[in-house]
């Protein structure tokens, strides 16, 4: 029970890690409240779904495809919807707002686009999902894939933003793009390159998750708020911060459904959550907010 | 000058009087969408009464609302219209000095996220006390109260919603909450109790979204926590009073009306596109609208845009 | 080394209506320090965040280093062109530490070679910087924030730095030895622009000086003689506190 | 002269570092005292902790006797202690006129409405800003944002006004202005806890001084005096000519 | 007028789009098309086509209650068809009762039933009660014990949501009834994304008899879960979405023996011409539960206004309560005070590639149990 407990904890803390790890890049270092941030995430659950039903392509090999072009196509929304916004924005509060706004806007769109072409049914499919036995308990490979990706991401992200001089400079434009433009930093690129990045690690989970989960047009705002609550838990931009935050969350999950009660798996999360900002207001690993 | 007060609130007065007449010019169709619009209204504009002066982007409205909301499920049937009502806006209040003492610490996109977060839990417990105690998820709201009656009693606590904005806005209080949301240091180092100011003004707000979400559970026979805490209530506040714009009273007003129309005529134009075509309009709203529609208004008369103009060009200054 | 000149021509600056530089026009020329005098609002952080390109639209102007113009470049490639500024206000990325922020400074690809003996140098500049290079730089007391604002600007190895009232929050001891640094790196072949208040100081180590008032340059010259300058001292060395000073407040 | 303010065995640690060390020294009702000391040694900190943005470890602050420390700062700030900041506060997009009232409205005997907006012109008038109350503050130059801050402090109608570095960035006539200006303040009865690193001002303005170093007191007593101590010298003025 | 004007409000975005576009909006559509391609109704003497009005409600009660008033008073459409979900339903059947149109349910489960028929008329539930289903599993599970085939061990896992509450707890009175040993019983919030731990509890207690009253994303992943743990229960029951052709197109040979609720007569004449049709028209199979109720209640509605002979509300109404319609669930009729059809399957199996009703077992063409469940394939 208890193996079981922890590896379907970390398994499942693994994802959310994932998929926090690309927004925490996005509004850590591109300072944008993506809200459409779960629908970029579904809309690669989809193109692995089409790859795979339409040509047997391995949401592994998917991702070759996939990832690459969520950065590009991050990159073009960054560069064309939202710089106007980052130009004109007189403050940080004001760019808050309007990237709220935008992005709500293009939540709507992209949602609409997928209801378009998918319908609003639910979608699902197995692949990977077979069993694989680790320390004398038994689960899925899809699942383990994910947890190893996830640590793979959020170590090589924590590698690059701490030990990397572009990885330095990304922090910097986190910390104010103004003063990054004094040390010959390309505030923009960096930016968009952040961005781009995020998406691309969206991208990524969308592909992995899709392997296990039941997922339809509609549900990309789940991701969103769960990707939100991991990063600020994990503290604005960072991403071991997220990594931790999402293991933390998986596994207090898994144990309360275990040894306590599956009604409150969800109740224990968010109670985890609010409990860490009370005592920590800028999250696990974060600098002060503000 | 000392009779402006006076001249505004009777012209307010006379406003909601016209307003009273509403039922007895339209259809239920004109009903139901002055109760969205009233129901709009109360909940951005109550919104913005706080998160406008003090920047704080809360995400706790549907909290309050659902609290309201389960309020009347749960004692709908068995007390009094009045008392309900009492007891919803107890409830409410309660909650939000919770909610008001566990964020004060914190700012920026870690209120927002909390506040949510909070939300969510609310739900979560609801549900398990609901599922473990009263073991039905879901409960039963037989009331005969027709869309006059909730139409009336929106239109009421609209009303009233307006006048403490009104006489808030011109008073200590107010501003205090404006030098909060300028800069919070100076507002202690000038004397002013930030915890109290920012409490009371919580608290306020969250009554008025408490008791509009009493007045609207009827309406749906039907009620459980999905329906009553449900997130979009909150997001689709926040964005109505952005759009609007959050730094005079009547700016969400400016978001709600607009927006709920444009909902509701995409709706039944495009059905089946209604999400893209609403997201493309939106954005395009984003980028025509800066400061949102107040802000445009108020642009025409360039007050404003030199003010963010200014304060722009001096925060570079300041990096 | 060949003579590269920073020239300023007919640099206009308006802030939406208001206008806060006109028609401005001066040089600089490496090796030598050249000291900015005006009262306040007169223009002079204007002036430099011009130069930078931190003022972005609202500004018309011909800004050259080495007759490759600069009006029209975004800030980082100003940086990289060999101007690098200490910004009112510093600038410096508070949630990092002081060594992060340093390092940064070289970010620059003029900057990377070298770096490391430039930052020894900073460090022997301003030991307090070496001894708390670990400290997040919003941590640190005004002062050693400005000595490392300063450091910075050093490390993108300039051949112009733009250093808005540096001795802003210094220590004397430390002003004094800040100005004596100055100095030595101008006769090592870099070119200074100093805004400062301490006129009296800055004209001691200054070759040459721009007089501004309101958006205006309205004299200059060799810094000795306008350090001679009976009108100069009475606008700008403030000869004990008469009326007349207290009512221009 | 009675003592105003009275610190006492004041410390505060910021993780391993120990920013004020056992802090001792009293301020006289009326008189104008520096408090000095080299870049780090502690001075900001100590505003800090007389007005409450920082709680201390240990040690007492007395107010006319009272014990302030680790109030909050908004009780000390109606208790009689109005400070300026460092680096300016202003707020930006409130006009220069609510600013002042920022400093009115919430004191001891708090103004509002129109006595607010005649007593905020006084204040004004009074640091040079006359006339200027319609603007928004973040349009002020960086002097007149310094100006802006000491009106709001004045505002609050202080026992004791604390001015770290208020003097900063003024080119000599300005400065002469601004000690002019402080001058007149002391001349009134307001009694005032500067710090300076601008030593023409100090010696023109305080009659007594308190040095810092690393964190702990190493001189008081008459500025004169104190700036003739070597310690003083060596760690801080250096061979100064300013 | 020559047209008739349908209206209907349905949840095309949202969190109900997933259930709506599967079994409510392709049955309309269908209905719609087979009509208006026989040339319309038949109203008296005259051939009306079909006019339809359609809203989305965002799977929002309020934007429900908005839309349908919209309809009946702004639209003024001949006759509404009902939202999707049990929620949706009950939030606009007062405006169904105000303006006195039929409210014909095909996607509520809801033990209120019955009140609701007494308290709106003119309103039918097609999907009948959630004690209905639970009830029908247990004396299949009765059955099994008498024959000696299973023993008294059940897990029992539910949604924490009307549905699932309603059915797990019928199911828990009817269990105890019977004294069957629950060794689980628990319930999972909407959205749980992670199903391992309850099926590794379970599968450790080793019950003859897994059933978890679940919705679409759980019950499939459930399924995958007991795959992967190769949980084999004797019997393997699961909730919503089991019935739905996802479910065979996802886990094929695997899906054999998963038992669930509703189920059909493959046999049928009418319900294989059915599912052709609606393969063809709309491009993909029924599922086998809620769609039969809802397109029969479609034909119901067709005959009323056609055997009423006019588009008169009352009228069709009249004929509604007390007529017999034929239907792709046979012969039905609502003459019963709680305004349900009496005759549905409430337990249905996946035999090989067919969902068969096997309870009530005294309904025309109602299957055997395949049992015990095979144990998964190997994958
Ligand atoms: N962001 C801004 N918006 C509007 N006006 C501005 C802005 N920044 C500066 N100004 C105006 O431009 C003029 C020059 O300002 P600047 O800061 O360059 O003067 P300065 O010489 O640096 O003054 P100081 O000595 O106080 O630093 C001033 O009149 C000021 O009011
Ligand atoms: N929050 C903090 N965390 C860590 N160290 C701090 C913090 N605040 C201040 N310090 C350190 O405490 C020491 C005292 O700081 P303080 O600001 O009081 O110096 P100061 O006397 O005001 O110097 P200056 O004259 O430069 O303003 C400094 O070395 C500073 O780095
Ligand atoms: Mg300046
Ligand atoms: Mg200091």
């Amino acid at each position: 029970m208890l193996t079981n407990a922890i590896l379907s904890g970390l398994t499942m803390g693994g994802t959310y890690a994932l998929v926090a790890m690309g927004l925490t890049l996005q509004y850590g270092v591109s300072r944008i409240m993506n809200l459409a941030y779960g629908e970029f995430v579904i809309a690669a659950c989809f193109a692995a779904l089409v790859l795979f039903a339409s040509a047997g392509i391995s949401p592994l090999v998917a991702l070759l495809v996939v990832a690459p072009a969520g950065f590009l196509l991050s990159w073009a929304i960054y560069r064309l919807l939202l710089m106007p916004l980052v130009r004109r924005a007189p403050s940080r509060g004001a760019l808050e707002v309007d990237s709220i706004l935008a992005t709500f806007g293009m939540l709507f769109i992209v949602q609409g686009i997928m209801l378009a072409l998918f319908g609003g049914d639910y979608s699902s499919y197995s692949y990977y999902n077979t069993p694989v036995d680790l320390f004398g308990t038994t689960i899925a490979a899809n699942r383990l894939i994910v947890l190893a990706v996830a640590l793979a991401v959020a170590l090589a992200a924590w590698a690059f933003l701490m030990h990397t001089r572009s990885g330095t400079a990304m922090r910097a434009v986190a910390v104010d793009p103004v003063a990054a433009g004094l040390v010959a930093i390309d505030v923009r690129r960096v930016a968009a390159a952040a961005f781009a990045l995020g998406g691309a690690i969206a991208a990524t989970g969308g592909v992995l998750i899709s392997m296990f989960l039941t997922f339809n047009a509609n549900i990309g705002v789940v991701f969103t708020m769960k990707a939100l609550i991991v990063v600020i838990m994990g503290g604005v931009g960072n991403v071991v911060g997220a990594l931790v935050a999402g293991l933390i969350l998986g596994l207090a999950e898994s144990f309360v459904a275990t040894f306590v009660d599956p009604g409150l798996t969800i109740a224990v999360t968010y109670a985890i959550f609010l409990a860490v900002l009370i005592v920590r207001p800028q999250g696990l690993f974060g600098a002060r907010a503000r | 000058m000392t009779d402006r007060p006076v001249i505004a609130i009777g012209l307010g007065a006379l406003v909601f009087a016209a307003l009273a007449f509403v039922p007895y010019m339209v259809d239920g169709y004109g009903m139901s969408l002055a109760i969205a619009i009233a129901n709009y209204t109360i909940l951005a504009t109550a919104w913005a009464l706080f998160s406008g002066p003090t920047r704080y982007i809360s995400l706790a409205t549907v909290a309050f609302f659902g609290v309201g909301a389960y309020t009347v499920a749960v004692l709908g049937e068995v007390l009094p219209w009045p008392v309900v009502m009492l007891v919803a806006a107890i409830n409410g209040c309660l909650l939000a000095l919770l909610v008001g003492l566990s964020t004060l610490r914190l700012a920026g996109i870690y209120f927002v996220i909390f506040t949510f977060g909070l939300t969510e839990l609310i739900r979560q417990v609801v549900t398990w006390y609901e599922v473990k105690v009263t073991s039905t998820v879901g409960r039963y709201v037989f009331l005969d109260i027709d869309q006059q009656a909730i139409y009336w009693q929106l239109l009421g606590v609209a009303a009233l919603l307006f006048l403490s904005g009104y006489l808030i806005g011109r008073s200590r209080l107010g501003f205090a909450l404006r030098v909060i949301g300028g800069d919070e240091m100076v507002a202690r180092h000038v004397g002013i109790d930030t915890t109290r100011a920012k409490l009371l003004l919580f608290v306020l707000s969250a009554l008025f979204m408490t008791l509009t979400g009493a007045i609207m559970a009827p309406r749906w026979t039907y009620i459980d926590p999905a329906i009553a805490f449900n997130p979009q209530v909150s997001f689709q506040t926040v964005i109505m009073a952005l759009l609007g714009g959050v730094q005079r009273l009547w700016g969400p007003l400016l978001g709600v009306i607009p927006l709920t129309l444009l909902f509701d005529w995409l709706n039944a134009h495009f059905p089946n596109h209604y999400l893209l075509i609403l997201g493309i309009v939106f954005m395009l709203i984003v980028y025509l609208l800066p400061q949102g529609v107040a802000g445009a208004l108020a642009r025409l008369r360039g007050l404003r845009s030199r003010k963010e103009r200014a304060s722009a060009a001096m925060k570079e200054a300041r990096q | 080394m060949t003579e590269t000149v920073l020239s300023v021509a007919g640099l206009t600056v308006s802030y939406g209506s208001h206008v806060a530089l006109r028609g401005i026009d001066m040089e600089a020329r490496r090796g030598e320090i050249v000291a900015i005098l005006g009262s306040n609002g007169a223009g002079k952080s204007s002036l430099l965040k011009a130069i930078a390109g931190l003022v972005g639209k609202g500004m018309e102007a011909q800004v050259a280093v080495g007759g490759k113009d600069l009006s029209l470049l975004d800030p980082h490639e100003i940086v990289e062109a060999g101007i690098s500024l200490v910004p009112e206000g510093r600038g410096l990325f508070g949630d990092l530490t002081v060594a992060e922020n340093l390092r940064l400074g070289a970010f620059a690809r003029r900057a990377r070679a070298g770096e490391p003996e430039r930052l020894a140098k900073v460090f022997s500049m301003f030991p307090r910087l070496g001894e708390r290079h670990v400290q997040l730089s919003r941590t640190m007391s005004g002062g050693e924030q400005q000595m490392l604002a300063i450091g910075r600007a050093l490390m993108a190895a300039p051949d112009f730095v733009l250093l808005d009232e540096p001795s802003l929050g210094l220590a004397p001891v430390v002003t004094q030895q800040l100005f004596m640094t100055l100095r030595r790196i101008a006769d090592e072949g870099t070119g200074i622009v100093l805004v400062e208040q301490n006129t009296r100081a800055s004209l001691k180590i200054a070759d040459r000086a721009y007089l501004m008032e309101n958006g205006h340059i309205v004299g200059g010259g060799s810094a000795a003689d306008l350090g001679a300058d009976p009108a100069v001292q009475r606008a700008y060395l403030g000869l004990a506190g008469d009326g007349a000073a207290a009512r221009q407040m | 002269m009675t003592a105003l303010l009275e610190v006492s065995g004041l410390t505060k640690r910021f993780g391993g570092l120990v920013a004020v060390r056992e802090a001792a020294f009293s301020v006289n009702e009326g008189e104008v005292m520096g408090l000095l000391g080299p870049n780090g040694s502690g001075k900001t900190t100590t505003m800090n902790l007389i007005s409450g943005s920082l709680k201390p470890d240990t040690g007492s602050v007395r107010l006319e006797g009272r014990d302030i420390a680790g109030r909050r700062p908004h009780a000390i700030a109606r208790g009689g202690i109005a400070r300026t900041f460092q680096l300016v506060r202003v707020i930006d997009d409130m006009s220069v006129r609510e600013n002042v009232i920022s400093g009115l409205a919430f004191r001891e005997n708090p103004l509002w409405g129109v006595s607010a907006n005649v007593e905020a012109e006084k204040l004004l008038a009074r640091v040079g800003l006359g006339g200027r109350g319609g603007v928004f503050a973040a349009e002020l130059t960086y002097v007149d944002q310094k100006r802006l801050e000491l009106a709001r402090a004045l505002a609050l109608s202080p026992r004791l006004l604390l001015l770290d570095e208020w003097l900063a960035g003024l080119n000599a006539t300005e400065l002469d202005g601004g000690i002019d200006l402080i001058h007149s303040l002391a001349n009134e009865g307001v009694t005032i806890l500067m710090v300076e690193h601008v030593m023409s001002a100090i010696r023109r303005l305080c009659s007594r001084c308190v040095v810092m170093n690393a964190g702990a007191v190493i001189a008081a007593g008459e500025t004169a005096a104190v700036m003739a101590e070597p310690a003083v010298i060596s760690a801080y003025l250096g061979d100064e000519d300013d | 007028q020559d047209a008739v004007r349908i209206g209907y409000a349905v949840s095309k975005t949202g969190a109900n789009a997933g259930g709506a576009t599967t079994t409510t909006i392709p049955n309309y559509e269908l209905w719609v098309k087979e009509i208006n391609d026989a040339g319309g109704l038949k109203v008296g003497d005259r051939q009306m086509t079909i006019e339809v009005v359609e809203y989305d409600d965002r799977s929002s009660s309020e934007e429900a209650v908005r839309s349908v008033e919209r309809l009946a008073t702004q639209d003024k459409v001949d006759f509404i068809l009902t939202p999707w979900g049990t929620a949706n339903n009950l939030a606009v059947g007062p405006i169904f009762d105000k303006y006195g149109y039929p409210q014909i349910a095909g996607t509520s489960v809801t033990d209120m039933a019955p009140k609701l028929a007494a308290r709106w008329p003119n309103s039918y539930w097609l999907l009948g009660t959630g004690g209905s289903y639970a009830e029908g599993l247990v004396d299949l599970l009765v059955k099994l014990r008498e024959e000696g085939r299973i023993g008294d061990s059940v897990a029992m896992a539910s949604i924490a949501d009307g549905f699932g509450i309603e059915l797990a707890k019928a199911g828990r009175t009817a269990l105890q009834g019977h004294d069957f040993k629950l060794v689980y019983d628990k319930t999972y919030p909407l959205g749980t994304q992670d199903l391992a731990p309850i099926v590794n509890e379970v599968k450790a207690l080793n019950p003859d008899v897994f059933i978890a009253f679940s919705y679409p994303p759980d019950t499939l992943g459930l399924t995958d879960q007991a795959r992967v743990l190769n949980f084999n229960p004797k019997l393997f029951y699961t909730g919503v979405a089991t019935a739905f052709p996802l479910y065979k197109d996802k886990f094929g040979a695997a899906a054999e023996g998963v038992v669930s609720l509703g189920g059909i007569d493959p046999n049928d004449e009418k319900v294989r011409a059915y599912i052709a049709r609606h393969k063809e028209v709309v491009g993909k199979e029924p599922d086998r539960w809620a769609s039969f109720m809802t397109y029969a209640g479609l034909q119901a509605l067709q005959q009323a206004i056609e055997k009423a002979g006019t588009l008169d509300k009352e009228k069709v109404n009249e004929v509604l309560r007390t007529g017999t319609f034929d239907t792709v669930l046979g012969q039905i009729s609502f003459d019963n005070k709680s305004r349900q059809v009496p005759n549905i399957f409430t337990v249905g199996q996946w035999q090989d590639g067919e969902f068969v009703g096997l309870e009530p077992a005294d309904h025309p063409g109602a299957g055997k149990l395949v049992f015990p469940k095979p144990a998964w394939p190997a994958q």
